[in-house]
């Protein structure tokens, strides 16, 4: 009884810490990165970074003196990256990822992940503003602000597949989309929880936060080595389970590890597409666009779909 | 500049190091959450303090002090030196000469105006564009590379004639870059006028109309771009311009997507004034004799650079060192407009209007204005700030 | 490092480490005071032709984030205290390349009353880029260069920071 | 207007009575008229601007050297291929001049350079700070008249 327990145990602590979490996931992580920067640098024209560039980056940062700046709250400023990871680690736990099923799964357990998500983004906020550097500060106030507009429709547009699964619970969101491609039936949740994912990795057009030609690196200006080495990884964390998500719910599943890197890669090549077509939007212009357009597009997909299920039953 | 910068919480420095800057030049805004209430602008961190360098400098050693004033332009400058020079000692020269000066001028508006295309995309946050405007512009950078012999400071001018001259086979690859960038600038400004994206952050962004712009003092595509008709090129023709004259180009709206429009269609422009130069090339000498020392003198010339009118005067005093040259260049014209045109504008706008007027500090190592308008946005704290922004996003969403 | 590691370890770390620092520079640029030709043949090293992000080099915008500074110009006496302030902004370990003539020695604004005639003069210089202004492949050579030299020497400690480098950048 | 018709309407302003400026003309192009006072600069030059006979291109600070006693101001109004430059003597030891800057809000960035460079006093000039000399720059210390010597800024590093 007693080895039984320990043994699950120490199962749960390596798949939190090597795989499917953990060691596992930010390897991935820093190669969808790379494949990120590549296929951009490809669509501009160019050569793009080496294979191994995210991992070089992320070690180089790792060795570097950490400037601790005056005037800051210490804990919160090595804290906050290790929390952001941390949240995104822990967020993993509950995603299908690499096809596996999520190693853990409770009622309600998409809505944990999803705040888990918004870990990181709340995190960079706090960091910006926990800095005195006007740059961070404004790149914070940024941050928070263009949260708040994507957050509301981001969840409304996975909300989408788990009331049509009557379910609460990612594994099960899973199972059932597994057999039907949601795309067909919620196409504009679909789109709008691809452009909330682009708002929630502040890529291009929603890279206002930290528009590098107005606020210098937004949040992050004033962090160097460790702590921006772990916002980089867990960037890289959310990268893979935002499509991991997507892919899941509206793709048709992500059943085996074949089809999961399909279909992420699939949908990152859209993204990354989308990006490159985009200028980046201004911050009042990114939140008119959510809460006039994206709220709208969620719910006018709810309408449809609680007709739709009205009318079946 | 230092003392202040603690209370004033939301003053925004921009540069002298600052990514939107390729350049020195020190910008402070303070901002009302995103918008912009007063601006103020220090230059100075590009002056190296040519003008009186030029003073203990021969009028050979000059030209070439002069040409590194700015390294975009540097043509434009040694031009403008060039015939303020030859004005002095009075000398012409030789019709070629003159001709070979308005191509290399012409191609290095295309460079120019290429390389703003690019820079601009990139403050809007178009990086693609960016790279393709760059890879673009390194056709017309090989071009004046095989001309003259570098891509940058070309040093084509020699007082009295230029010292490159253009033989049939420079002659095909020119035609060959130019077919290519004018069929590449049709999709940039297609891009410009017709992206919704884009369009988005350029319609009805900083925007002039003719009487301000005139007012104002602004030059070049600038001051076109709101439909004022000032050009040195026709209003005053220099070098060859009278031979080979060109067509202004003019918008009315005055917004930055005018500003897009006017530069991008003067290419087009610049494009037919090459193929004509190359067509009907005078034949004859290159360089006409120039005296070492030049007789007391004064001369003023002007010249429209890239950027708008380039002003220079000269004055000699019978040695062979120049007794004072003074160097009025577009941008510190341009600048003042900038200050005015932001106030009131989302930070996020501020780059996008900095660079409309496509500023050229080095050119320019001076300093402007201070405009303070509404209150004085000193001192806000965290408080007062968030305060400030929900307020403001609560009236955007009611 | 505190912790105290056998040498094989430490060894081990060291080369890893600086495997990463080579592949992986961040750079920063200042102008401080160059004529622009410099300048924009640094930007044109980001662009379709020459592409430094093949070498892993990234243009960055804050002095935190770079781990080498590409100074242009002579040094105006205005940029001065801004030079050394980047500089000193920047995390250990930290290198400075100087780029173009006027930046290497005063160039053709030698003794002009407004510039201090060269980088060094300022700030110490680990690589020189002569040229006016250099070719973008001369400015990537001269990032390159750097890089290798770093290869042979073992890594030197990371330099305790003297106290007015922790200062707030405002 | 043709540019024979801007300068002829130019002169006709300039050599107005009471005290007509002395007017050359260097080139076809180019119009010199020094004024007899500073205190004509400020009508006279309003005067071109309401004829629309130029907008002010530049201004330019002459230092003809000790013995001359004196500093010249020129400002340079253009209008099509046309040059008017009015010029300003003034004592070297006390130069001042009227300020432009109400007038045409961008002479403020020329004169704030004339009065850095040359040590001319703009009168009615409301910012005169440290303009693009660095901060520490010495007081008094005018860096393009003919009598600067490098030797005072001597800044070791």
């Amino acid at each position: 009884m007693a080895s039984t327990t320990i043994g699950k145990y120490i199962l749960s602590i390596l798949a939190l810490l090597v795989f499917p979490g953990g060691l596992a996931l930010i390897v991935v992580g820093l190669a969808y990165e790379w494949i990120d920067r590549k296929l951009l640098a490809q669509l501009q024209n160019r050569v793009g970074p080496r294979w191994f560039q995210p991992l070089a980056d992320v070690v180089k940062l790792l060795a570097k003196e950490e400037i601790v700046p005056a005037g800051v709250n210490t804990y919160l400023f090595i804290g906050l990256p290790i929390f952001a990871l941390a949240g995104g680690l822990t967020a993993a736990l509950y995603v299908p990822l690499f096809g596996f099923a999520p190693s853990y799964g409770f009622p309600g357990d998409l809505i944990v992940t999803l705040y888990l998500l918004s870990l990181l983004t709340i995190c960079m906020g706090l960091a910006g503003a926990n800095t005195l550097d006007r740059f961070s500060v404004i790149g914070a106030t940024r941050t928070l602000t263009q949260l708040f507009s994507y957050e509301a429709p981001f969840l409304l547009a996975l909300l989408g597949p788990a009331v049509a699964a009557r379910s609460w619970q990612i594994g099960q969101i899973a199972a059932y989309s597994s057999t039907r491609w949601l795309i067909l039936v919620q196409p504009l949740g679909f789109l709008v929880a691809v452009v909330g994912l682009m708002g929630k990795l502040e890529i291009p057009p929603f890279d206002a936060p930290e528009a590098e030609t107005e606020i210098v690196a937004g949040a992050l200006t004033e962090y160097s080595g460790r702590g921006l080495a772990l916002f980089q990884l867990a960037k890289g964390v959310e990268i893979v389970i935002g499509l991991t998500l997507i892919s899941a719910f509206y793709l048709g599943g992500v059943a085996n590890p074949l089809m999961f890197f399909v279909k992420t890669l699939a949908l990152l090549l859209a993204v990354v597409g989308l990006q490159s077509l985009m200028t980046r939007l201004r911050i009042d212009q990114v939140v008119g666009l959510w809460w006039r357009y994206g709220v709208l597009l969620v719910l006018v997909q709810w309408l449809a779909m609680v007709i739709f299920q009205g009318a079946m039953s | 500049m230092e003392t202040s910068e603690k209370k004033e919480l939301f003053t925004i420095p921009i540069g002298p190091q600052h990514p939107a800057l390729k350049e020195p030049g020190s910008f402070r805004f303070t901002v009302d959450g995103e918008i912009v209430t007063s601006a103020e602008v220090r230059l100075g961190y590009a002056h190296r303090g040519i003008e009186k360098g030029a003073e203990g400098r021969s009028w050979v050693q000059s030209l070439y002090l002069l040409e590194r004033v700015c390294g975009i332009c540097s043509h434009v400058h040694a031009t403008a030196f060039s015939l303020g020079v030859e004005q002095l000692a009075g000398v012409t020269a030789p019709p070629r000469a003159q001709a070979i000066r308005e191509l290399v001028a012409e191609l290095e508006r295309v460079h120019s105006h290429m390389l703003w295309l690019g820079v601009a995309a990139h403050e809007a946050g178009f990086d693609t564009l960016f790279m393709y405007s760059w890879r673009d512009r390194e056709t017309i950078m090989d071009i004046l590379e095989g001309l003259t012999g570098n891509r940058v400071n070309y040093s084509a001018n020699l007082l009295g004639g230029v010292k490159c001259d253009v033989g049939d086979p420079q002659r095909d690859t020119i035609l060959k870059g130019i077919d290519m960038l004018e069929e590449r600038t049709r999709h940039y400004l297609d891009v410009v006028t017709n992206d919704a994206v884009f369009l988005q952050r350029t319609h009805g962004v900083g925007t002039m109309t003719a009487d301000q712009a005139e007012l104002l003092g602004t030059v070049g595509p600038t001051a076109r771009a709101s439909g004022l008709g000032k050009d040195v090129r026709v209003d005053a023709p220099y070098a060859a311009y009278a031979d080979f004259p060109v067509k202004i180009v003019t918008a009315e709206a005055g917004d930055l997507e005018a500003r897009f429009q006017v530069r991008l269609r003067e290419l087009f422009e610049s494009y037919r004034l090459i193929r004509e130069i190359l067509d009907h090339l005078p034949p004859g000498e290159l360089t006409a004799r120039m005296p070492r020392r030049i007789k007391p003198a004064e001369a003023v010339s002007r010249v429209e650079a890239p950027r708008g009118e380039l002003f220079y005067f000269l004055k000699s005093n019978g040695t062979d060192m120049p007794e004072r040259v003074n160097v009025r260049t577009p941008t510190i014209c341009n600048m003042t407009s900038v200050v005015k045109m932001v106030v009131g504008h989302q930070l996020a706008d501020v780059p996008m209007i900095l660079v409309g007027i496509d500023p050229c500090f080095s050119c320019n190592d001076r300093m402007v204005v201070v405009e303070r308008k509404q209150h004085e946005a000193q001192g806000w704290t965290w408080e007062q700030l968030r305060r400030y922004g929900i307020d403001y996003y609560r009236q955007i969403h009611s | 490092m505190s912790l105290d590691l056998p040498k094989q370890w430490s060894d081990a770390l060291n080369t890893v480490r600086g495997w990463a620092r080579i592949n992986s520079p961040w750079v920063i640029h200042f102008n401080s005071g160059s004529c622009n030709g410099c300048d924009i043949e640094i930007l044109a090293t980001l662009t379709p032709r020459y592409d430094i992000e093949r070498f892993g080099i990234k243009l960055k915008g804050s002095p935190r984030h770079a781990d080498v500074l590409i100074c242009t110009g002579p040094v105006t006496r205005q940029a001065r205290e801004r030079l050394i302030r980047i500089y000193e902004q920047m995390p250990e370990p930290k290198f400075v390349i100087a780029v173009g003539s006027c930046g290497l020695s005063g160039g053709a604004f030698q003794g002009c009353y407004g510039v201090m005639n060269g980088i060094d003069q300022v700030i110490p210089v680990n690589a020189y880029v002569p040229g006016c202004p250099p070719r973008p492949e001369a400015i990537i050579d001269g990032v390159v260069k750097l890089l290798t030299s770093l290869q042979n020497p073992p890594t030197p400690d990371v330099a305790e920071p003297s106290p007015d480098q922790r200062e707030v950048i405002t | 207007m043709n540019t024979e018709e801007t300068l002829a309407a130019a002169a006709k302003i300039l050599s107005d009575p009471p005290r007509p400026a002395e007017i050359t003309r260097p080139t076809p192009t180019w119009m010199n008229a020094l004024l007899a006072s500073p205190d004509d600069l400020l009508p006279m030059a309003g005067a071109l601007l309401d004829e629309h006979l130029g907008w002010l291109s530049c201004v330019t600070g002459l230092d003809p050297g000790i013995e001359a006693g004196y500093l010249e101001v020129l400002y340079h109004f253009s209008a099509g291929a046309a040059v008017i430059t009015l010029r300003v003597r003034r004592p070297r030891e006390i130069p001042a001049v009227p300020t432009l800057s109400d007038m045409i809000p961008i002479a403020e960035v020329f004169e704030r350079e004339l009065h850095e460079m040359f040590g001319v006093e703009i009168i009615g000039l409301r910012n005169i700070n440290k303009l693009y000399l660095p901060e520490d720059w010495p007081d008094g210390v005018y860096p393009l008249r003919k009598d600067f010597d490098p030797a005072v800024l001597n800044v070791s590093g």
